[in-house]
Formats: C-alpha cells, structure tokens, sequence
C-alpha cells in the first residue's frame, strides 16, 4: 500500500534520528572525562608546590588534548555537518568547559589571551561555521569568563607561595580582558550573567594588589616577577 | 437540499461592510502600536548601549569624553522619544503605553546614570520631563512631517510625559547599574566613589521602603534586587574601609597612584 | 533631604491613583451584579420553556440595562475622561460581557448583529474615544465571539425544544460572522484565541445542520426560514 | 590594542546575529499573512455553495502558494543555508500551517496524500537536508495531522450539502492515514499528543458514515461517488 | 542562659501543636477513608447494572455516613473549637468531599438539592460557626459543584443504561442549580475557578438531551416533556 | 614561605588510599546502575512497541498473527528483565530501583494490555511474577555467565518481584491505552468492545479510588488522566447506544460488515 | 423558587464575610503603612552618621508604636474574636514585620533579645491565643530571623561607620540565637526555610569580626575580647 | 470480583507500607534531636571562650553518641533488613548528619579524617550492606564534604581567636580531601553538587592562609605547625 510505504520510510527517518543522538551522547561522555581529567591536572597550579613546574603541567594538559581532538573528530562523523544546531545543546557544555581549559592552559604559557582561532586549533576545530564542526563565539567567550575567575583564584596563591609579581601581571591582564567585555553588547542572556561575574573577579584581584602596595611588596615588576 | 446557500460572506451585506470599517480601525490602531514598539525597541538599544559607555568613566583618562559622547547618544534618543510624542498627539497616551513602556524605562535608566555621574544626585522626575518638551521650529524643521495635521498645531511645543511608574521602574535599574559602577570602583582603586554610592543607594532604598508594596508590582518585585545591590556596595565600602585600616590616609592615594600608573592611565574620576 | 522629597511626591501620586481605582471598583461590582441578573433573565431562553416567551425575556433584559446605564454614567465621573486607558484592566471584562448581553439582545430580537453604535446605546456611552467613555473595538468584538458561542448552545437546545428551523438560520449567521472576522488581521492578542474559539462554535452548529439534514428535517427553510 | 582589537571583531559577529533573526522575523511575518489568505481560501470549501467549485477554489490557493515560494526564497537568503537548526524556531509553526495548506490542497484537487517531495515543490524548498532549507519530516506529518481534522469537518458539512459519497471516500482515507501512522514509533513529543487526536477525527467520520449507512445513503460509491 | 530558656519555653509550644496536628491527621486518616468506601458505593451507579437498585446503594451509603458522623466527633475532641480555622487546612478536602457525598446520595433518592443544614445533619456536625464545629459555606458549595459534574457523566451512563428520561431531569435540575450559583457573587478564589467548570457540565447534559430529542427518545416521560 | 608544602596528594596517605577503594566502590554501583538503565530503556522501548504492535488489533483480519507476534515480542522482554534479575541476585531491589522502575512500569502496561485483548480481564500482580521467575537449564544454558558465582547457584531460579506500586503504575497507564482502543474500535466499528471497555475501566477506576491518596504519590497523580480516559469511553459508549437508537441491533452488524466490506477487510475482533 | 431562596440566603453569608474581609483589608493597610515608617526610621541607623543618635531613632520608633496599637486596637474590632485564624493570612505580613520592627528597636536599645511578652506588649495584644487578638509563636519567630539578617548587614556598616566593637556584639548576641533556635524542631515549613538563612548571617558576621582581628582593629573593647 | 480483590490486596500491601513509615519517622525524629544536640554542643567550638576546651566539648560529644547508638538500634527493629534501601529515604537526611558530626569530633580530636569503619563504630551500625543496617558510602561522603565547610567557617574563627596555625593546618588536610575527591567519578547526582561545594570551602581557606602569609603571621609552621 502506497501510504503504508511512505510511512515506513519515515520510521526509518525518525530511527536515524534517536541513534544519531545516541551516539552523541556517548561521545560527549567521554569528552567530559577527558576534561575533568585535564581541569585536575591544571588545578594542581593552585598549590605550593605547583608554583614551580607549571611548564610540565600545561605540557601534561596539552597532551591530554589530543584525546579531546580524538573525541571531537569522533563526534564530527556522528551527524551531517550541516545539522550542528541541530543537537548544539548536546556539546555546549562541555565545549566551553574546553574552551576554558584551552584558555587556561594558553594563559599558564604565555599569559596571553588565546584567540578563537587557538582554541579551535588546540580542539581540532574550525573556526568558521561554513567549515563545519566549529566553536560559537558565545561558548568561546564563556570559557574565557571562566578562565578569568580561576585566575583570581590563582592571584591570591600565588602570594601565598610568595610569588608577588603574578597579581600583578594578572591583573593587568584582567583589565585588559573586562575593557573587552565592556565593548559588546551584551543582552541579557547567560552570557550577560557570567560576565557580571567578572567584575568580582577584577575587585578580587585589585584587593591583593591593594595589599601587596601598601606593603611595599608590589614594585619588583621588573626584577622578581619569575622568581 | 442546498440549504445553506449564498451565506458565504456577501460582500455588500451590512456585516460585511462593518467589518471592513473595524479591519481598518484595527489596523490603523495596530500599526501605530507596531511602530510605537519599534521606536521603544531602538530607544532600549541606544539607552543601553549609553549605559554601557558610561560605565567606562571608571577606566578611561577622559571623563568628560566619555560624558560629551553619552550625551551626544542621549540626543539621539530624546529625538526618538519625540517621534513617539507625535505618534500620541491627540491619542490616550496610555492606550499604547505598553508599547513604549520598556523603552521609555531604559531611557530613565540611562539618563538617571548619567546625572547621577555628573551631579552625584537623583534627577528628578520633572527634570526629565522637561528635557522632553520639544519646541518646533516654525517652517523647516522636520520634513517628515509624521503628523503635520493642522497649521496651527506646529506652534505648540510637542512634549512627552514619563509616567511616575516608568520613572519608578527606571531609577529601580539604575541602582543595578551604580552597583556595577561601585564595584568597578574598586577594582580600579577610587576609594571615594563607593562611599558616595553606599550613601545615595541607601536613600533610594529607602525611598522604595517606604513606597513599598503600595505602588505596581513591578516596583515591589524590584525591592529585592535593590537590596542586594545594595548589600554589595555596602560590602564593598567595608572592604575599603577594612583594608584602608592597614594604612594611613594619605598614603591610601600615593598607593593607588602607582597602582594607576601600572595600568597605564590616569586616575578615574576623583 | 532632597531623594526623600521626590519619593514623597511619587508616592502622593501612587495613593491617589490607588484611591481612584479604589473608587472605580466598587462601581464595577455592581455592574458585574447587573450583568449577571441581566445573564440569568437571558439564559433562561436556552429552557424548554424559554423558547416561548423570547419577547418578554428582552423586554426585561432592556429594563435591567437602565442600572447598567445609571452604573455606567456614575463610573464617568470616576476618573478624568481622557485617562480611559489609564484603567481600562477594571471594567474591560465587564464591558465585554455588558457587550455579549447587548448583542445577545438584540440578536434575540431581530436576528441580526447588533453594531457598536446600538451596543453604546443600550450601555449609553460614546463610540468615539474622543467624545468620552467608550466602548472599545476590542471589547466589541470580544463582547460578539461570547454570543456566538451561546448562540452554538442555543442551537442545540432549540431542537430539544423542537424548532427545527432556528439551527439554520443560526447557522447563517454565524458564518456570515465568521467571514467578517476573517477578513480581520488579528495578531497574537487574546482576541485572536478568542476568535479561535469560534471555530468550534461553527463546527458545532455545522453538526447540529448536520443531523438535522440526515434526517430530513432541514427542509422547510423555505417556508418559516426567515419568520 | 590588540585584546580591544578581538573583541570588536566579536561584537560584529554578535551584532550580526541580532539582524539575521530581526530579518528572518520579518520574511515571516509575511508568510504567515499569505498562510492565512490561503486558509481563507480553501475554508470556504465547508460552506454549500463550495462544493461546487472546489478546484476553483484550489487553483486560487495555487496562485497564492506562488506568494509563498517567493517568501521562502526570500527567506533563504537571509541566513547561511547551514544554519538551518540555529533558526528553525523562528519558521517552524508557519511551515507546519504551510505544508498543512499544501496538503489539503492536493487532497481537494486528487483526494490522495501529498508527498513530502510534493509539499516541497509546491513550497520551493529542498526535500533533503543536504541540498538547503527543507521541510523536517516532523513538520510535515504535524501539517497532514491538521489536515486530517479539516477532512472530519469536510465530511460532516458534505452530507449538508447533499454530497453522500465524499464522507466514505475520506473515511478510507483516513483510515489509510492512520494505518500508516500506526507504523511510526512516536516518542511522547509534540506529535505523539497531535496523533493522538487523529483518533477522534477517525471515529467522527465514522459516525458521519454510520449514519449514512443506516439510512441506506452510503451504497453508490461506484456511481455517484464524483456527484 | 536566658535565651536558651526562652527558646526551650517555645519548643514546648511548638511540640504541643505539632501533636495536636498529629492528632488531626489521624483522626482524618480515618474520615478520608471511609470517604473513600463511600465514594465505591455510590460510583457503581454509573455501572449499567447500577441503576437498578440506586435505592439500595443509597442505604450502604447512609450507613457509612455512621461511622463518618463518629470520626467526626473524634475531630472535636482533638482541638480547642475556637481554633477551627487554625487547622481548617487539614479537614477542608475531606469536607468538601464529604458534602458532595452527601449532596449525590441526597439527589439520588430525592432529585433535590440537599440544603447546607441536610449536610450538616448526615455529618453530625453544625451549621453555625459560634456552635462548634461547622461546614464552611464554600465547602458545601464546592461540594456541590463536585456533585453536579458526577450528574453529568450521570447523565451519559444513564442513557447507556436505556434510561432516556433521567437526562431530561438532570438537565432541568441542573438549569436550577445554574441560576442559584448566578445569584452569588464570588470573587477570584478557587470556588470561583470550580463554578466556571459548571457551564461545560450544563452543556455537557444540554447535549445529551439534543441526541435523545433529535431521535425522538426524549419523548416517553409521557406529557412532562415541555414541563 | 613555602607553607604548603608536599600536601597535594600525596598518593600513599591513607587519605588517597581509602578514597582509592571509595572510587572503586562508586564505579562498581554506578557502572551496575547505569547497565540496569539501559536495560530499562530497552524494556521501555520494546514494550511501548508491542503496544503499538497491539493497537493493530483493531484494523487487521488476523487478530491471532497480531497477538502471536506481540508474545514473541514480550519474550524478548523478557528476557531482558531476566538479565536485571542476575544483576540484582544478593542486592537489595529497591538500592536500584530508581534504575529499572520506568521499564518494569511499560513492560506491566504491555503485559497487561495483551492479557486484556486476550482474556478480558486484568492481569494480576502474581501472574505477572509468575511469568518472571526463569528457570536454568543445567549447564549449557547462558553461555554469557553473567553473574555465576557459585555453582550451587545455577540451581536455584532466577526471578524478578514487580513491586506494587510498579504494578499499579503499569495498570494506571494501561487505561490510557484502552481509551485509545476504544476509540479505535468504535471509529472502526466494533460495537461490543466498547461496552466491555466502559465495563472494565469502571472497574479499575473504582479500584483506583479506593486506594486514593493511600498509595505513592504518582498513583494519585495519574487519577486525573485515569477518570479522562474513562470519561471518554463512556462518551463512546453512550454515542454508540444513541445511535444505534435508530436501528435495530441486529441490523447494526450488518451496515458495519457492508461498511467492513468497503474498507476491503474482514471484521475487526468479535 | 426553593433553590433560588437557598441561594439568596448563602448569597447574605458571602456578602457580610466580603465586607469584614473588606474592613480588614483597609486596617491592614493603615498599619502596613505605619509600619514602613518605622522602618524608615530605624533604616536610618546604617547610615555612617545614624550611628550616634540611635536612641533617639529608638525614640521616634517608639513613638510609631502608638499609632501601630491604635490600628490593631481596631482591627480587633472588625471580626468575632475566635476567628482569628480565618482572616489570619490578612494580616499575618504585617505582624511578622511589626515583630521584626519591635525586636530591632529592642536589640538597638538595650542589645537583649525582645521576648514574645514584650512584643506584644509594644504592639498592643496579647501573649495568649485565649485572651483575644495575639502574637503567634511562628510569627515571633519569624521576626526575629528578620532582625538577625539586620543585624548582619548593621554589622558591615557599624565597621565602614569606624565602630569596631559593635560587631563582636552582635557576633555574639547572634551566636546565642542560633543556639536558641537549634532547640527547636522546625518542621518544613517557612519557619525552617528562613532559619537556614540564619546560618549566612553568622558567618558573614564572623567574618567581619575576623577582618578585624586579623588588623588588630578587634581588640578595643579592653578586657571583653574574649567574654 | 476479580479486579476489585486485586485491588484490596494492594491496597493492605500500602497501608502496612504506611505503617513502617509510621514508625520509622517517629524513630527519625528522635534521632533528629539528639543529632542537633551534638552540633550544639560541638558548634560551640567556633565561639572565641571555645577553642581552649575542644577536648572537653568532643568528650561530651560521645556521650550523646550513646543515645544516637540505641535510637539506631531501635530504628534496625522496624523494618526487614534487607529493605534497606525501600526507607532509605527517611533517614538518609539524619544518617549524613550523624556521619557529619562524628567526623567533626573525630577531626577535633585528632585532625585526621575519619574512616567510614570508624563512623560506623561511632553509630552502632555496619560497614557493610550484607552484615545489616549500614552506611552508605554515598552518606558518609556527604558527611565529609558537610565538615569539609565547617572546618572553612572553624579557619576564620580560630584566627579570630589567636590560633594562627590551625588554618594552615586545616587547608592542608583540606587540600588532601580535594585531592581524594577529585578521584571519584562523581555523576551528576547530589554528591557532585555538594563536591561543587567544597571548591568554595577550599576558595575560601586559600583567603585565610594568603591574609597570613601577607602579614607574616603564617610563619610558625615548623614549631607548633603539627601541633
Ligand atoms: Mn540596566
Ligand atoms: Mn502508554
């Protein structure tokens, strides 16, 4: 029957579909492993003893980017290219998540921001959407909203571990960040919410600096910011 | 059988006629409500994107720049609020105030932050009102003459009212934003600014206390934002006051003047 | 203190407005009793025994329209002429069903649609906004959908009562009423859901014609069509 | 400074966006204004003097999808064709009422199911997501559930009209309708809830046939059937 | 320590209502079950077989009301009568429940409208606040509204059943009830949401009675059929 | 100034150590919970297909084939509910319960739903377990082995408790169900079922009151839905007695096997 | 007509509890009123010059109070004494902020913690149920939890006044009423619900008299830093 | 009748299910109160006068641990012992409590975490499913993670009160905590969200040490650091 096939055909249609978000599932399980894995090992930063071999960790986080890059290219051959907004809400998360451990693991480097660009490099993405799987710059810019409060976190311990011209550089580099922010228009959506948070962090950091100036402890820019 | 016949909708019945006359009606009526929601639409955009540059007064060297240039933006708007204006002349203003009520509410919202910045005080409801009535030039001016009915009509000021309700609702925002303002403060070392701030939203909170639950139940829903806004710039005073324990006074400035010159810039506002 | 100053005048302005709407209330309520005396002597006409006595049912809905005049004239001097809008949420509903009643009325009378300018009438108010209290498009129109659907009850209950020719003639009706609407642009506003509501009303009647037809006893359309 | 530098490019970006959908808000806007003139059309149908000239009727629906077409090719241009899930919100409800009124249409012109690849010429769009704007298999069958319930009414108001064949032909086709959806496996979505009312459409023609057979009105199917 | 004192003072106050409402509980634990087994009986009249002996499940149903009258007395005791309204919330639903109970067995062996004052007798309680232990006017009233939409699907069953006449009463009895409700005025409380549910149950039943007029099944309560 | 010296985990402190065995733990109960997730969802799917499959009853000759094929289905079922019953052989059902429950519930309203089309009647909770104990063949049975801890065990059977309440979600959604074959068959003509239906809903509609607000908390939720699905079974019932007013009965069979014969199918059940 | 007299009847009832409801209402909002005045007063003491005139803050509060018996000496009047829970949620708002208004004057006066007694004494009404219009022991409680939250935000701002002692005052003060309150067994109610909030306000004071340790600025009150 | 019986045998099966539950919670709300008994007792520690006698405030701790032990050896009566989990539940709240607060003792006592044997010894209860009523590992975790944020609170507190060493102290066994937990593969369950918690608990300790550190005040970590 003329009607009865057509409809069968459609099953078939709306199958595909369910499998397809299956499989993206599993995918996007393992990449959050993989990201928790990597978010532990840049954590350890924080600590005293993890003042002195910041190089091996970031050396260490950039080699577990290459299972994310894994991962991703995994998940590239799930779904047509063209249909990314299609399951977008699958990734999202744990997309910024990546850009956040990217832009943390860049900073630890060479304090600098990484672009939109690194970042999909260091993903193995693309940029442009009409490339394919690519990073929205919304979710680009999340990730770096969380790197900017982790860095105020990072500001208060390094002082701790005696290292006094970080706030600084941090902060400096915050600034900068927070007069970026300040050139979008922001609706009020999530991303207006997350970047309200910023200014704690700016505020956070501006404190240590306050206390490392008024004790004399801030005017070594030039010489012992290495240590 | 064919019982029903020629019911469909004849074209001259009295009906019909009728209702031609109410589709008019109801699309004259709802075009002007689009449009009024367009300009409301473009007036939030500009009166927020005003925000935003005022908001960089805490970064930038140039203060007055900045201030020229909200200015300039503000213009702009008022010339917008003005179309509405024309659009309600001989209307029920608030027939269509849903319409342009957001943005009308934005535009307090930024024009109460920048005289606040200026003048480190409350405009008044009246003071915006009057920078609302627009006086026409007799022939030239405006040349799309949206609604250039009568002669006569061209020689009385064209002026907009903001609803005490509006201005409520706007000076309720503008407390989110001086804490934003108050917050960034500190981040970039203007020890008096927040004090100020804590004084002047304490007194706006206290004028909404005492309004209470007596006015619309947008005022009342925004209490409790206003409050931890509040609550922030009160903590962020504390801090200051906390940490400038450390040290005396006067040393307080020569501190952050180094810290300023790090970052490259002069002091903020002082 | 100079804040403190302009909450006060505010709050002047916010006790007389309560103090207003205060005032307007209570004219409503006894409006909204009128309305519902005016509702029962009307409804009646859906009983069995309603059917005979139509005329009489009008004639007193006419009298009870007389407090609703009165009611009416007292809620002008409520509030200044030109802030209609201003209050417009206390007596829209009202309204809208003083215009249902009207309309119920008149359609009970003549079996024709009652015009705003009539429902002004019967309410005694103005048409024009401009000439003072009004009666709004909107509420017109609102007050018209609520007597189709009665009128799809009425339908109904006038083959119970054994008037066999009343559905059709109903039925013209409302597809006359239909059509105009149709050539309505209605946007998403509650007139739109209500308007969407009359399409039951009219697959209603369409059924009660229809069941009327099978049976044969849809044919005298000729004789006592028109009454 | 070259993070302020980044950061305008972002707000490009984002500003763009804002415009694409304020675009694809307007192209819609005119759609549905075209969906509802082509309701408006085809809805005559249920009224006596319709029946007679139903493909009149149909070919002036024709005429008006070429307005459609146009929309839709406009529509097109107004976001990069990848794009298609960031969007669809935007366009979902108008193309489900679109691919209801094309199928309806059709059945008024052949009385057979339109095709998904039909639907799609007659809208001017793509039937596979690779090739660009399409119709979802799901807006399609949410466009042929409406018009099932538009048949149910159809066969009530044909037996008014004295057309007694048309209810059993689309009593079998909808029978058909429903075996064929009985082959989908729906999730508790949208559409599963939407079927679920196919049902009542299924039984109510049934009633019009039952009806018709009792009284010995349903026999000719053979004969008078194109009346 | 003084304020540990106070606070222990307080907890005792707080223990003992919180046995009190304990209490309560329990007691209503009980009523709502027998509540329940009342319910069982007096649905089965719904069951084609149930219409028979309606006079006998009227009987079970009174007996049980014995032992709701004994749970009753039991609440009394549990509370000081002047803090009725204190724990008003605890026993309102089962109230309710129990005057619709009441109010159906009234109606099924008299098709009268049971009076507050009946209610009260069935329940052993009073009629008057300043006696005791009282039925809230909203709560009969609510019971009521529960009692006319079980008419309605009495209405329903009963014509199933092959009784045609019993729609026609209910019909008439359900008019009256209609019209004493449009006598109150009720304001924007739940009693109000309740009574708007009585329009569907009125035309619900004005339907029943069209289907059994149209077939001429309306006809055999022999003279009493315009009444 | 190196305060914290040698704190980050140190891998060999008991701290590490016991928290090693915690993870151990945790990855054996959550990789057990997530296997009896996916085995629910594929009882889920399974089971609302063999609904599905069931519905055909109404519109197809064989009403044999259809039920021939809806009990292989339900084997299959079975047997998945097998492998949960391995899973939880020495744990306690209800630590797990939350995993397995919403499959349990579909496979009762399909188990249930084919013993009504067959049986008329509601299948009772004991049957259903009856149906779930499964018995071991000796040795070669079950090559999988997947939990064969002791050889003594092989003996003894393997079986699965479908708690009350799961028993009574299943039946709650059941009617949900039946509703729908009633209006199937009455769309299709089927004149008897519907009555049996109306009869049977009752039924368990009285059933459900009396436990009323006694049972969990989704029971009572699903009464609404319940007292709808009955509500419309007894408006299909009273359009069938109506208009079927008109005619004598047993005239009725024969317009709907004219009818049938259009439809080119035999008729339905009966 | 019977039915219609029952219901002109229940009509009477429903009109005299509209009118006390009515009456209650206005005396509420007097003392809402009232009430927010005194707030406004009290408010003041966190402004950095409020803090060197409390008492005359208290004074003026005190002063309020009157007005405040003066209204609920009335609302007392305007319903029968024992249902006091019916009409409870009327003004239940005000009685809690009244209480909360009271323990602050107290707190500001003498640093103890106000007793139920007392607050009822300031407001007017009595301590027991049984006596008339009283203060329910939730409603106390309730109150003080609003002061505790107060109280908090008044330590921040007595530190920013340059008063450092005031804080390990009210640290301690607060300390006891934590204490107090886990004497208690708070059910899930409200009560509990802003209980937990407690805990926020003891920490955030503990960590003001923290800042002022840690800079040495704790230790002025001589002798009693350690108490 | 068949279905009715199956029913009744449910429903016997509900309301001895009632019946445990009955039980077990009054169980629970002793327990409830014992465990606030402990905190009070325990909380006091935070308090300046509290630091000098913590031994004496755990001594008394385990006193009332005895009372905990044989509510728990009550509890065990109440219910077959392999339905654990069927209740669980109902003590679940309490049992995350008792864990909180036997590690709290055990961590004044001795600043060592508690093992889950020991807690379990401290409760009178198994470690393992299969011996009988046990902890779960999921609610001793949780009880952990509750000191963890009492231990951040007891850091701000003890330099309030002098003791510079014990945040240090505290933030490494803190850090040790973090460290273990970033071990487990926690899922989105309640446990993860309360891990989300500790970050801030960690965050905040960080702030304590860093205040020290800047002031010179963290220096003795050689001498009194093990203490
Ligand atoms: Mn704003
Ligand atoms: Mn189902």
């Amino acid at each position: 029957m003329s009607v009865n096939e057509m409809f069968s055909g459609i099953q078939g249609f709306l199958s595909a579909d369910q499998d397809v978000r299956e499989d993206i599932r599993k995918v996007v399980q393992g990449l959050e492993q993989t990201a928790r894995e990597i978010l532990t090992v840049l954590q350890s930063v924080h600590q005293a003893s993890g003042f002195k071999d910041i190089p091996s960790k970031c050396q260490r986080g950039r080699e577990l980017f290459c299972t994310v890059r894994s991962h991703l290219g995994d998940l590239k051959t799930k779904f047509p290219a063209e249909q990314y907004y299609r399951f977008h809400e699958h990734w999202r998360f744990v997309l910024q998540r990546l850009a956040f451990l990217a832009a943390f693991v860049v900073y630890l480097e060479s304090e600098t921001l990484v672009t939109r660009e690194e970042v999909t490099q260091i993903l193995g993405i693309e940029v442009n959407r009409e490339k394919g799987f690519h990073l929205d710059i919304e979710d680009y810019l999340s990730g770096v909203l969380t790197m900017a409060s982790e860095l105020s976190r990072l500001a208060v311990n390094s002082v701790t571990a005696g290292d006094y011209s970080r706030p600084l550089r941090i902060s400096n580099f915050i600034n900068e960040l927070d007069s970026g922010f300040r050139l979008l228009n922001l609706k009020n959506d999530p991303l207006r919410k997350r970047y309200d948070g910023l200014k704690y962090d700016v505020k956070k950091i501006e404190e240590v600096v306050y206390d490392l100036s008024i004790r004399g402890l801030a005017r070594e820019p030039g010489s012992g910011g290495e240590e | 059988q064919q019982i029903r016949e020629e019911r469909d909708g004849n074209p001259s019945s009295a009906v019909m006629l009728a209702f031609k006359t109410f589709q008019q009606e109801l699309d004259t009526k709802h075009d002007k409500y689009e449009r009024l929601v367009k300009l409301s639409r473009d007036i939030t955009i500009e009166s927020k994107r005003t925000i935003f540059l005022l908001h960089r007064v805490t970064s930038v060297p140039d203060v007055e720049e900045v201030l020229a240039e909200s200015e300039d933006k503000l213009d702009g708007v008022k010339l917008k609020i003005k179309l509405i204006a024309l659009e309600l002349i001989g209307e029920d203003l608030y027939q269509y105030h849903r319409a342009f009520t957001p943005g009308i509410q934005e535009y307090v919202e930024a024009v109460s932050f920048q005289h606040f910045i200026k003048e480190r005080s409350l405009i008044s409801l009246e003071q915006i009102n009057k920078d609302l009535i627009f006086i026409e030039d007799k022939k030239n001016e405006e040349p799309e003459g949206l609604s250039s009915d009568s002669q006569d009509e061209k020689d009385k000021p064209v002026c907009f009212q903001v609803t005490p309700t509006d201005y409520l609702l706007g000076v309720a925002d503008l407390t989110g934003e001086l804490m934003r303002l108050c917050i960034s403060s500190v981040g970039n070392g203007d020890i008096d600014t927040p004090f100020e701030l804590s004084q002047f939203l304490r007194q706006v909170y206290d004028g909404f206390s005492y309004i209470g639950n007596t006015g619309p139940y947008e005022v009342s829903k925004k209490l409790y934002t206003l409050k931890q806004s509040l609550g922030k710039v009160e903590d962020a005073c504390y801090a200051l006051k906390v940490r400038g324990s450390e040290i005396p006074k006067h040393m307080l400035a020569d501190v952050f003047s180094t810290r300023a010159a790090l970052v490259e810039s002069d002091e903020g506002i002082s």
